[in-house]
């Protein structure tokens, strides 16, 4: 037995979580019917790292030009932190002093991405609306998205998790779930007042439900949030978003008022549109989350 | 000296191309598909880096309007970061749509090695 | 005293960066990775944009991070836990 | 209130986009198709009144999304030249839902259709807004949107092999859209502004006081070569064939014809309303294009000549033809740039012909793609036998076909500019012999009647789809016989940018 391992092998071992050359000890939970996990490593001859192939070269050749040309244009730009460079001028003016009174949200970001330039923002969210439904197309189970073998192994994982539930993970997630809940809302309906909104709200959102479901399993959650739920939501709130927006699209250009009260600045129920549609937002992107973790995970809703 | 203070006042631009390179680099170079995706998060972020510094102004703080002060020379630029908001977006977004790909070829091809699933895909028949 | 803060978290981000490709399990690199996000969220603190923060803290290092274990598990690469 | 035509342009993008929200809702697949196909009829329509409304008056005008003017809110921009791209977008998207409807039905999984006419009403919405934006940071996010939806359809048909396709696709679209973004970034950085008329005047005061240079020239520099990988030209193409050449008929179609050309049409507006034409030319960007635009016509040409799959042959052809769009932006004169949008408007047309007619003569063959195995299919189909003899024929260039026009056009332009005359007529010369040698044998071979080959029974109930050939065929003898009014009208558009 080899015990000469010097201290920086044994420190990327700690750091690879290869126990044994450290502490060498029969590993028991050993199952050798399993493939080998893919590392990082090809299973492609491995070339020396002194003949590197002409892509590698030409890539890295590529890449080191592209630093040094950014690197040189840092140096030619404005310093850092200084209130005169170019980006400092009338547009920033009229967001911050004119926000508050044209849009009605204390917190000038959420003014500038849902009113200002709300189209970007549209734009965005129907990214999520891509990525969700590319998702589903890959990974929704069916006739030629099918592998027996993982099936067995979900199901087992299924059955095994129904039988023996993580106690102490049901325990935090039935205290921390409604701070996490209560958290989100917070901040989805507090877009137009503090940093967030619905973005980050929906993000936390998500991730409660994505806990939930690892603590008490899928079935439980499907019973309040199942395929149809799940449409039916992100759909009513991305159309609703794509419509509100639309509307004021259409009235701004052609000059006409929306008629949308601004209200008092600074209360909760306040900035109009930006209220309702950092709701949108917010479930768009809770639903969208969850949806990335349930298909992930089996496929299906 | 003077170079150096240069270096230091610019920090925040020169780490996001530096970082920029390292995972442009990584996304051209790594074999592994996760590793790759790593990389495109990271070259993203190293964008949004760079632009949310441009936005920051020495002694200003952030653009939620306090006690009332309506007056832009005390709040940073808002518009990086709405901008890096959306970034954030779509990067997240795209991570998802590789991931997925990333299974599937797995399912397919039990391997995760860019250049094995290459090789593999070209000799598959139509 | 900031400035040497602010240094400090540049330098931690790129050990979290070069750590993340150099390392050979995947489940520890994208490990790295989320620590990655989280320090560039502190990163965004410290640059005055807190919704860019929150943002990324819930996003990047949440649930992006959630994504990657998953697909981990999908392909096997999870060694040493009972998904293996 | 505006007159109703100007906001022509912000309801299509919209239609389009409320039509892919809508579309999870729909009981089933054929719905949906018939929504699609409504909404891409519906953009053609719009864009065609619009097309009558602005172009005798020969009028630009940019339009408001929202309450707020030009630096501060997002807006758009509109011309003629918009118009007609915004027209052909609309149409040839329409005739390849037509003409490819019977192969999607085929090729994709039934649960998965409606999300496929989610992908394809996005991407127009998409390839929309790109053409229409006046601010660049909204065309980077349609960029993304187009990246995510262009991959999608790709890979909706669910094969090893096209999944395999889009990771690459993906991968190289991903370093495009980093390049474009930092691009985008730098730009912001040194003129503090994302509204295209409000950049160029600190361009060209920056120009003016020799602020910022090398900044600038990387910002083109990084613009473009954004947009070029994505847009596949020379050294970035390789992605290409196999994601052209595995997707289903209809994202075949629509992947080569419209997405790799909405990217360029993007680049040109930001050149010419963001850096001024001039100003790229005293950069050097016109001189890159051309090189890389030439040596695209001949690799595209060399790598098609050597495909045997009839599909991947087409999509190699599609990375030549890119490579002539690049040529006529470098000439540095502008008939050159005119007849480059020909070549874009051209290309929109008879690649989707090609495109629509071989997924047809393979389909009557049982599904059979390499060319020595479609003898004899046009016998089966006539009406896809003649649609893919005329678009061959245009690629090679035969006088009265749109092809020709473009090649003509191209020559003229590049004898205005002796320092690329020689090496421009040398390229397309070259390059038409090349096609000719694949396209013609191809044309040959599926008119040769073959005995051993084991035909199969057509498909009866076929419906509608044999009419998109003969549309397509009309507009690409349309191009040809109507080169000189239509190039007259873009350069009067290019003047208005």
């Amino acid at each position: 037995m080899n015990t000469e391992i010097g201290f920086f092998k044994r420190l990327n071992d700690w750091v690879n979580g290869d126990e044994d050359r450290i502490f060498p000890s029969k590993n028991e939970y050993d199952s050798p019917e399993l493939p080998e996990p893919p590392v990082a490593k090809s299973s492609l001859p491995n070339k020396d790292i002194l003949f590197l192939s002409s892509y590698q070269v030409i890539a890295i050749t590529v890449v080191l030009g592209l630093v040094f040309v950014l690197l040189y244009t840092v140096y030619k730009l404005p310093l850092f932190g200084v209130a005169d460079n170019p980006a400092v001028n009338e547009v920033v003016e009229r967001y911050v002093e004119k926000g508050l009174e044209e849009t009605g949200a204390v917190n000038v970001v959420a003014g500038m991405i849902l009113d200002y330039r709300a189209f970007d923002t549209l734009g965005e969210s129907s990214v999520l609306l891509l990525a969700i439904t590319s998702v589903m197309m890959l990974l929704l189970r069916d006739e030629k998205n099918i592998d027996p073998e993982e099936d067995l192994i979900t199901e087992h994982e299924a059955v095994f998790e129904d039988q023996s539930r993580d106690v102490i993970l049901q325990n935090v997630t039935t205290i921390l779930l409604p701070a996490i809940m209560l958290y989100g809302i917070y901040v989805i309906l507090n877009g137009h007042l503090s940093p967030g909104g619905g973005f980050s709200g929906g993000a936390i959102l998500g991730a409660g439900l994505i806990l939930y479901a690892t603590g008490f399993g899928h079935n439980r959650v499907r019973k309040f949030f199942s395929m149809k739920t799940f449409r039916a939501l992100t759909t009513t709130a991305l159309l609703s978003y794509g419509l509100l927006k639309s509307y004021s699209f259409l009235l701004g250009a052609n000059h006409l008022p929306t008629h949308i009260p601004l209200g008092i600045p600074g209360a909760i129920f306040s900035s109009g549109l930006i209220f309702v549609l950092d709701i949108c937002v917010g479930l768009i992107v809770a639903c969208t989350m969850y949806g990335f973790y349930a298909v992930f995970s089996r496929g299906e809703i | 000296m003077n170079i150096i203070s240069e270096l230091i006042n610019d920090r925040f631009m020169i780490a996001a191309v530096l970082l920029f390179g390292l995972g442009f680099m990584n996304l051209l170079l790594q074999k592994n598909l996760i590793k790759k995706i790593i990389a495109f998060n990271v070259m993203d972020s190293a964008i949004f880096l760079f632009l949310a510094s441009q936005g920051y102004i020495n002694g200003r703080i952030a653009p939620i309007i306090t006690n009332g002060i309506l007056d832009s020379e005390v709040y940073i630029n808002p518009i990086p970061s709405g901008l890096v908001l959306t970034g954030i977006v779509v990067s997240v977004s795209v991570t998802a749509f590789f991931l997925a790909l990333t299974v599937r070829l797995y399912g397919i091809y039990k391997t995760v090695d860019f250049d094995e699933i290459m090789l593999l895909v070209d000799k598959e028949a139509e | 005293m900031i400035i040497a803060l602010e240094l400090l978290l540049i330098v931690f981000l790129f050990i979290c960066a070069i750590g993340a490709f150099l390392s050979e399990r995947l489940l520890i690199a994208v490990v790295i990775f989320m620590s990655y996000s989280l320090v560039m969220s502190v990163i965004w603190a410290l640059l005055q944009s807190p919704d860019l923060a929150i943002t990324e803290a819930a996003v990047g290092a949440g649930v992006s991070g959630i994504l990657f274990f998953i697909t981990l598990k999908r392909i096997h690469a999870l060694k040493g836990t009972k998904d293996e | 209130m505006l007159p109703f035509y100007y906001n022509i342009p912000a309801i299509s993008i919209l239609l389009c986009m409320i039509a892919g929200m809508i579309m999870p809702l729909l009981p089933n697949g054929k719905v949906a198709l018939r929504v699609a196909m409504g909404v891409s009829a519906g953009v053609a329509l719009l864009s065609a009144i619009l097309m009558i409304n602005i172009i005798p008056v020969n009028e630009y005008f940019t339009y408001m999304m929202g309450h707020f003017p030009a630096p501060w809110g997002n807006e758009l921009s509109a011309g003629p030249l918009e118009a007609m791209i915004a027209f052909i977008f609309g149409l040839v998207m329409f005739l390849s839902l037509v003409g490819g409807s019977h192969t999607i039905f085929y090729d994709i999984l039934p649960g998965k259709q409606k999300m496929y006419f989610t992908m394809m009403s996005m991407l127009l919405a998409s390839l929309l807004a790109m053409t229409y934006t006046n601010d660049i940071f909204t065309g980077y996010v349609f960029i993304e949107i187009s990246t995510i939806a262009a991959c999608a359809i790709v890979v909706a048909r669910d094969t090893p092999k096209t999944i395999g396709s889009t990771i690459r696709y993906l991968t190289l679209s991903l370093l495009g859209s980093g390049l474009f973004l930092i691009g985008v970034v730098l730009l912001y950085c040194i003129t503090g502004h994302l509204l295209m008329p409000n950049i160029q005047e600190q361009v060209l005061r920056l120009v003016s006081t020799g602020l910022y240079t090398v900044p600038l020239t990387v910002v083109a520099g990084l613009l473009f070569s954004g947009v070029a990988i994505k847009s596949a030209l020379f050294p970035f193409g390789g992605w290409l064939p196999m994601a052209h050449g595995g997707a289903t008929t209809a994202s075949s179609a629509v992947l080569s014809g419209l997405v790799l050309k909405g990217y360029i049409v993007m680049l040109v507006k930001i050149f010419y309303r963001v850096f001024t034409i001039d100003v790229i030319r005293d950069l050097n960007v016109t001189n890159i294009m051309f090189a890389c635009g030439l040596a695209g016509m001949i690799y595209g040409s060399i790598e098609a000549f050597r495909e045997e799959h009839i599909k991947r042959m087409l999509a190699h052809s599609s990375m030549a033809q890119i490579g002539y769009v690049f040529m006529g932006l470098g000439l540095d004169v502008n008939l050159g740039v005119a007849a480059a949008f020909l070549q874009i408007m051209v290309h929109a047309f008879v690649k989707p012909l090609l495109f629509l007619c071989a997924g047809r003569l393979s389909e009557v063959y049982d599904h059979e793609k390499s060319s020595y195995r479609l003898r004899g299919s046009a016998h089966k189909d006539w009406i896809a036998g003649i649609g893919f003899t005329l678009g061959a024929m245009s690629m090679v260039g035969i006088p009265l076909l749109g092809g020709f026009t473009v090649k003509y056009y191209l020559v003229t332009s590049a004898m205005m500019n002796p320092a690329k005359l020689w090496p421009a007529l040398i390229t397309l010369m070259i390059s038409a012999v090349m096609n000719a040698l694949y396209y013609i044998p191809e044309v040959i071979a599926i008119w040769t009647r073959c005995e051993l080959c084991t035909p199969n029974p057509v498909d009866s109930n076929r419906g509608f789809d044999w009419i998109a050939a003969p549309i397509l065929s009309a507009a690409t003898l349309f191009f040809g016989l109507n080169g000189y009014s239509l190039i007259q009208l873009i350069q009067r558009g290019l003047a208005l940018l």
